[in-house]
């Protein structure tokens, strides 16, 4: 009813906005690291996750063949392989490749002088991902039977291993997130009870004038909203701008160790950011003003 | 004439005048307050204030005088007793009905109250502002005013960077643009030069004689000279009417410690 | 006798002090000051006070009484011009000296500047407290001049609970408390009765008495009445000396557009 | 000089922190809050640091053998192995040991089919910490000479990969507790200078009356630090807690999977800590004051 002409409000918001403006800079700057932090964890979570799916999936293997082993019979075992479903790359490593690799890697004589068997050449495969471990498993099991196969290596028990290891990294990343959470809230109200404290003598005077509740309270809700969206936005462009410089860095690197290339949050994640921004910014408001308000 | 628009809209404030209709504007009925158990303030002051009527409140510092016209607007509550406006009750006033009584009534307060960084204009404007009044007339109506209290062309200055005089006008004139059915004014006129201060003076009683009933608390014998007015005297809790003729009552003749080195 | 204590342990206040001893206390040469270029407060104000005297200033709202008094004590600096205390410029006074300047200097201001969460024994004892007074000395110095004030017995009590005339009266008293060779009050009376007013510029005669300089800016003609003392006007940017029997300076014939009502 | 007697500095800082305590325990829960972010960051650098430096020292290996090993041969190797320098552990996993643990696991027909050269018998090593991973390969490679042994899996490769992967992680908790670090500095700063806007009418009186800027700015300075080492001690109190309760769920199984017991922070670092909480709480506190005081 009275004083609900959306001129009024704008002004009072306005004018409050205007006499503290680098205080409201301060305060979303804060906000803006804070928001960081949440992204930073939030982003953690979202590419460990990532990482974990893949690498449950993503099963490899080493399959070691016999010393007396005929060419031909590596080429029929690769064709074979390569047309397995869910086989989805086969390279053959010979023993020469192989004693060249670690050989030539170290100095050591003795390594140097030891006979070709203990270079054994392998076939490695990769899985696709829909591949689970079991199945990799079965796949395993089975080209043991060959004859021309003397082993097969499929790091089953690393990948649970590595698995569960991403698992505990998740959860310690979505706790982290949450004590993130909870210093936006303790940043945003704070921040909010020492803006009202700054306008201590504005609000007594707009009580003793007769403005109702409403009207004290509204441009400071408003505002607290839009600092906490402020906030949000700043903190989402500040981790874009270190997750670019870290990629940058590391995107190769990453993508071959770990099998997926890094993403950054999905746009419904920013798109709540904003929204916790916002709601966490009025709601902190509202709390710090509810008894500065009365009467 | 210039009252119409604001006592038009604020449909709040039609509800206290048509309440009561000849009644005493103001009713206090053995009001007591105290801040510290020992030391009160009020005991149980009784006194009523007719519509219309023009009272100078007056006593020695520290006698209340604040306090009284406090609890007048609800700023403070009293300990004990009644205090009716336009009839109503506003010690037992809901929370949310507070507001509308504090825009029936101006108030000048003694430490001014201006927010120091809004501009004149702006510390002004917000009384018109909270009731909702369109723009285009709070503009008309604020720089009308400013320019009564001899501020024209001060507006734009931010409270904090006006004079001790200028400041206290300001006040004034927040507490005047509204014409209030009853305006308190807390020494209205301490930092103001005589001529400004008989000046403000007069804008009251133009207030007055448009039918706004004013309490004007001041230590100020020559503007209570000036006139035949009402006057009333608070001391030791007590408020009593004096009849005109003040030089006869000395509070310092009794309870003042100080050694008068003059 | 009691500026002993103070003085002897304010070393850089004795360097002031020695260095003039016969000349004027305050001297001002073609002092300019304005806020807004086309607003100049002071044009080209020349003034010299002898060390010992006790001046009224005076002048109309808004004229730079205020303004005045804080260049005196480098609260603001001058646009133009020379001001010299005890013969030192203290225009071009490096910002490190001026805390000693400031504890020659008591003030009372316009609008008081306590801390309102403070208490009244803590407003007036932190006068002492910069100067590293040791707290006993403190202790019974506050509360002497408190009691002078008429205070005795507030002192425990927030500066923001006090009525208007005891926040003024506490603001005094942190001004005396420390004894200072200069006194700048700023309409230290606007908030007291008339007797308390008489009884504060006792106060300020009896810290004359002691040798100590006093400006005393006011708007109470009453009080300009009580003794025949230099009266200082300023209006239009200027100071002028007022020969006794003010009644024929009227300020606002010529440059107010009030209507006055009464 | 002047103003040096101690008890004016402390009623000064006490008077200043009486009137203002709960802005005060506001900033430091913000504060403490922030310290917790910067302390979880910490710990999982810390205990990432310490599975990795445990990871690439920690090498296994399995001995795969020969097909036609006789039980006198196994247990030859075996008695060489234990008495070998660097290796800790030596299991043998017999042929119907390995058939059981996969075959029992699954309920495919097919593998159960599988004749017994499917499931080599295996002996599984584990080297000590000293043993770093060149040394593992060249252990690994004398083995595959003798005539028992088929082949030898010393999952170097996965162990770098895993270690790579482990550098990831620390590099990102290190850049999370940069910016964690960000967060605090701006909480002190922004709590200080608005501590400092409560108190402007304190410090205009204060040099009005003729205090040193050294008088105004000490009890700020002062109380600067104590928020920041107050901070600092309630974040590290806070991540304990955090920290206790994580442990009791999870210290079973990070120590069986990663193979080292979480660890919280070292005294150092809660040293460290604290003394930045003190200096960058006094040093905000100074920053802000600087513009306020002069004059
Ligand atoms: N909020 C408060 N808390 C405690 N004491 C208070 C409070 N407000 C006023 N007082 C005390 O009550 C007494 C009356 O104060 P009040 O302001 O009403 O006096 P006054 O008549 O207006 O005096 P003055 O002429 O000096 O303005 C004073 O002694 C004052 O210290
Ligand atoms: N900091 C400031 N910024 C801008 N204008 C100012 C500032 N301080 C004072 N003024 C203006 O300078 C003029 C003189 O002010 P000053 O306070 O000196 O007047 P005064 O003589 O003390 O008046 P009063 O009797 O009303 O206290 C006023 O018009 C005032 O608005
Ligand atoms: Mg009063
Ligand atoms: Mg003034």
């Amino acid at each position: 009813m009275l004083g609900d002409d959306p001129s009024y409000r704008f002004l009072g918001t306005w004018r409050a906005g205007r006499s503290n403006w680098r205080l409201q800079v301060l305060s979303v700057f804060s906000l803006a690291v804070a928001f960081v932090c949440l992204a930073s964890a939030l982003l953690v979570v979202t590419n460990l996750a990532a990482v974990r799916d893949r690498w449950s999936r993503a099963g490899r293997a080493t399959v070691y063949l016999k010393d007396d082993v005929s060419p031909e019979d590596v080429s029929a075992l690769v064709k074979a392989l390569e047309s397995t479903a869910g086989i989805t790359r086969v390279r053959y490593v010979s023993s020469e490749d192989a004693r060249h690799e670690i050989v030539n890697g170290s100095g050591d004589e003795q390594l140097a002088a030891l006979p070709a068997n203990a270079f054994p050449s392998t076939v490695e495969l990769a899985f696709a991902n829909a591949v689970d471990d079991r199945e990799t498993g079965a796949i395993a099991l089975k080209l043991r039977a060959l004859r021309s196969v003397d082993t097969v290596e499929t790091y089953q028990r690393w990948t649970e291993k590595l698995s569960a290891l991403l698992t505990g990294g998740v959860t310690a990343s979505v706790m982290l997130a949450l004590v993130v959470f909870a210093a936006v809230a303790s940043v945003v109200g704070s921040t909010m009870r020492l803006l009202l404290e700054k306008r201590k003598v504005e609000i007594e005077v707009l009580k003793l004038v007769g403005a109702t509740a409403r009207f004290v309270s509204r441009p400071f809700i408003v505002e607290g909203a839009v600092q906490g969206i402020a906030g949000a936005v700043g903190g989402i462009v500040l981790s874009g701008l270190l997750y670019s410089v870290v990629r940058g860095r590391f995107d190769d690197q990453l993508a071959t160790l770990v099998g997926v290339s890094p993403v950054f949050l999905p746009l419904s994640a920013m798109a709540l950011m904003i929204a916790v921004g916002g709601i966490l910014g009025a709601s902190a408001s509202w709390l710090s003003l509810r008894k500065a308000v009365q009467l | 004439m210039l009252t119409a628009p604001i006592r038009q809209r604020s449909g709040l404030g039609r509800r206290f005048e048509s309440a009561a209709a000849e009644k005493p504007i103001i009713v206090c009925e053995d009001v007591s307050k105290s801040y510290q158990a020992d030391q009160p303030v009020l005991r149980s002051l009784s006194l009523s204030i007719e519509r219309g009527e023009f009272i100078f409140v007056t006593g020695p510092s520290g006698s209340g005088k604040s306090t009284f016209l406090r609890l007048l607007f609800r700023a403070e509550l009293p300990d004990d007793g009644v205090i009716r406006f336009m009839g109503r009750d506003i010690v037992r006033l809901r929370d949310d009905s507070v507001p509308a009584l504090r825009r029936n009534i101006g108030v000048v307060f003694q430490d001014f109250k201006l927010v120091p960084e809004w501009s004149a204009f702006e510390n002004v404007a917000i009384a018109l502002e909270v009731v909702g009044l369109p723009s285009r007339v709070i503009r008309t109506r604020v720089g009308e005013t400013l320019e009564k209290v001899g501020l024209s062309g001060r507006g734009g200055t931010k409270a904090k960077f006006l004079s001790g005089g200028e400041q206290q006008r300001v006040s004034v004139a927040r507490a005047i643009v509204g014409e209030p059915a009853l305006l308190l004014a807390d020494e209205p006129t301490g930092n103001l030069d005589p001529q400004l201060a008989i000046d403000i003076l007069g804008l009251f009683e133009d207030l007055h004689s448009l039918g706004t009933t004013v309490l004007f608390a001041t230590h100020d014998r020559s503007l209570l000279d000036i006139r035949d007015r009402r006057v009333v005297v608070l001391d030791d809790g007590k408020a009593t009417d004096v009849t005109h003729g003040l030089p006869s009552f000395d509070w310092h003749e009794q309870d003042s410690g100080l050694r008068v080195a003059v």
